[in-house]
């Protein structure tokens, strides 16, 4: 499925009941769904505030995907990209201290999947690409 | 049959199905009340507030209170 | 916002969750909620059953839409189109009795929505777009 909605924190909550009742499909627990709700919160929050910097007219698209093993999740946004992806992945790295935000985002997506991508390029965008085992003969698209 | 459910929730293997489930019948009795006190229907946020939930949750929740029963929902129920 | 997904019947009940999440943030009644599910409902199980004949390489889309008064719902897919859209329209007109269908669901979402307007062409698909009054000041898109 594909999925794409204004920039604005207030769908925020709406990306991740969106995404989790599409995995929801998949019968999945209690925790692989908060783990889910909670990465998508992360990438959307991060194409909200850094990539679009709560610009309204930016779109976020989200993708996801299942292939029979793994659940695959892209968030992708056409925002200001990421200057230096190497050190932006590094806890607590972050380029709005001000903002009260940890720097632990992708750290955390990291974390709670069994993969993570992401590719981004100076005006033209980030990509996150995220994937986690789920153990259930399905598929979804 | 709450020593099992209480099983199956220290397990960490709880199905979202069946939270999701506990939490629509929250939002049944959440609605009754409040429908009795406002002499209306109330809204979705005036539930999710009460539940203090988001108003996405509510719908979420809702929604599987409708979708048929697992197996493993009937053996539990 | 944008959603697309593939058309099995399993992703009904997604696409209310999903449309259905988006329209809460206009704090609805959950009786205007219950409306807009059923007209989801019945719109996507048209495209799933109807219009591509439940071949899961179709794509339904949904685009919903909010200008401070109305809600606009947009469903569409790219299949078979309806022959004759007066027609369909009626109550109880169906081209599948053997599937028990009511016949009834254009005159379901004629009834819940405040508009509805119906475009189809054989061989290319067909679109519904559904309008109701949200009184309520916020934008979302
Ligand atoms: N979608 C994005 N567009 C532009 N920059 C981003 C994006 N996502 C992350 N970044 C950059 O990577 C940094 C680290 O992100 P993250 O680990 O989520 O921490 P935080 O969001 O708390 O700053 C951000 O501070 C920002 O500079
Ligand atoms: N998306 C669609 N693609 C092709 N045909 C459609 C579509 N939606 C509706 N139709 C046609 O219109 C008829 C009436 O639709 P409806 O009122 O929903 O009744 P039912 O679905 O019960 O047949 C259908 O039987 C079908 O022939
Ligand atoms: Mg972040
Ligand atoms: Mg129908």
């Amino acid at each position: 499925m594909k999925l794409q909605f204004a920039a604005k924190s207030e769908n925020e909550s709406f990306a991740r009941v969106a995404v989790a009742s599409f995995i929801s499909q998949l019968d999945p627990t209690l925790e692989e769904i908060n783990d889910i709700k909670t990465v998508v919160s992360e990438a959307v929050t991060n194409s909200i505030i850094h990539g679009y910097e709560e610009d309204e007219k930016g779109i976020v698209t989200i993708y996801v995907s299942y292939d029979g093993e793994m659940v695959e999740l892209t968030i992708e946004d056409n925002g200001k990209g990421i200057e230096d992806v190497e050190s932006a992945l590094q806890p607590l790295y972050t380029t709005k201290p001000e903002l009260e935000r940890s720097g632990m985002g992708f750290t955390i997506m990291e974390n709670l999947m069994d993969d993570m991508e992401v590719e981004s390029k100076i005006g033209e965008g980030t990509k996150v690409v995220l994937r986690k085992r789920f153990a259930i003969n399905n598929t979804v698209n | 049959i709450g020593e099992i459910q209480r099983f199956i929730r220290d397990d960490g293997t709880v199905k979202v199905s069946r939270s999701l489930k506990e939490t629509a019948n929250k939002v049944r009795k959440a609605k009754d009340e409040i429908s009795k006190t406002l002499g209306r229907m109330p809204t979705v946020k005036e539930i999710a507030d009460k539940l203090e939930i988001s108003p996405e949750e509510v719908i979420f929740a809702q929604e599987a209170s409708r979708a048929p029963a697992s197996i493993h929902e009937t053996v539990f129920e």
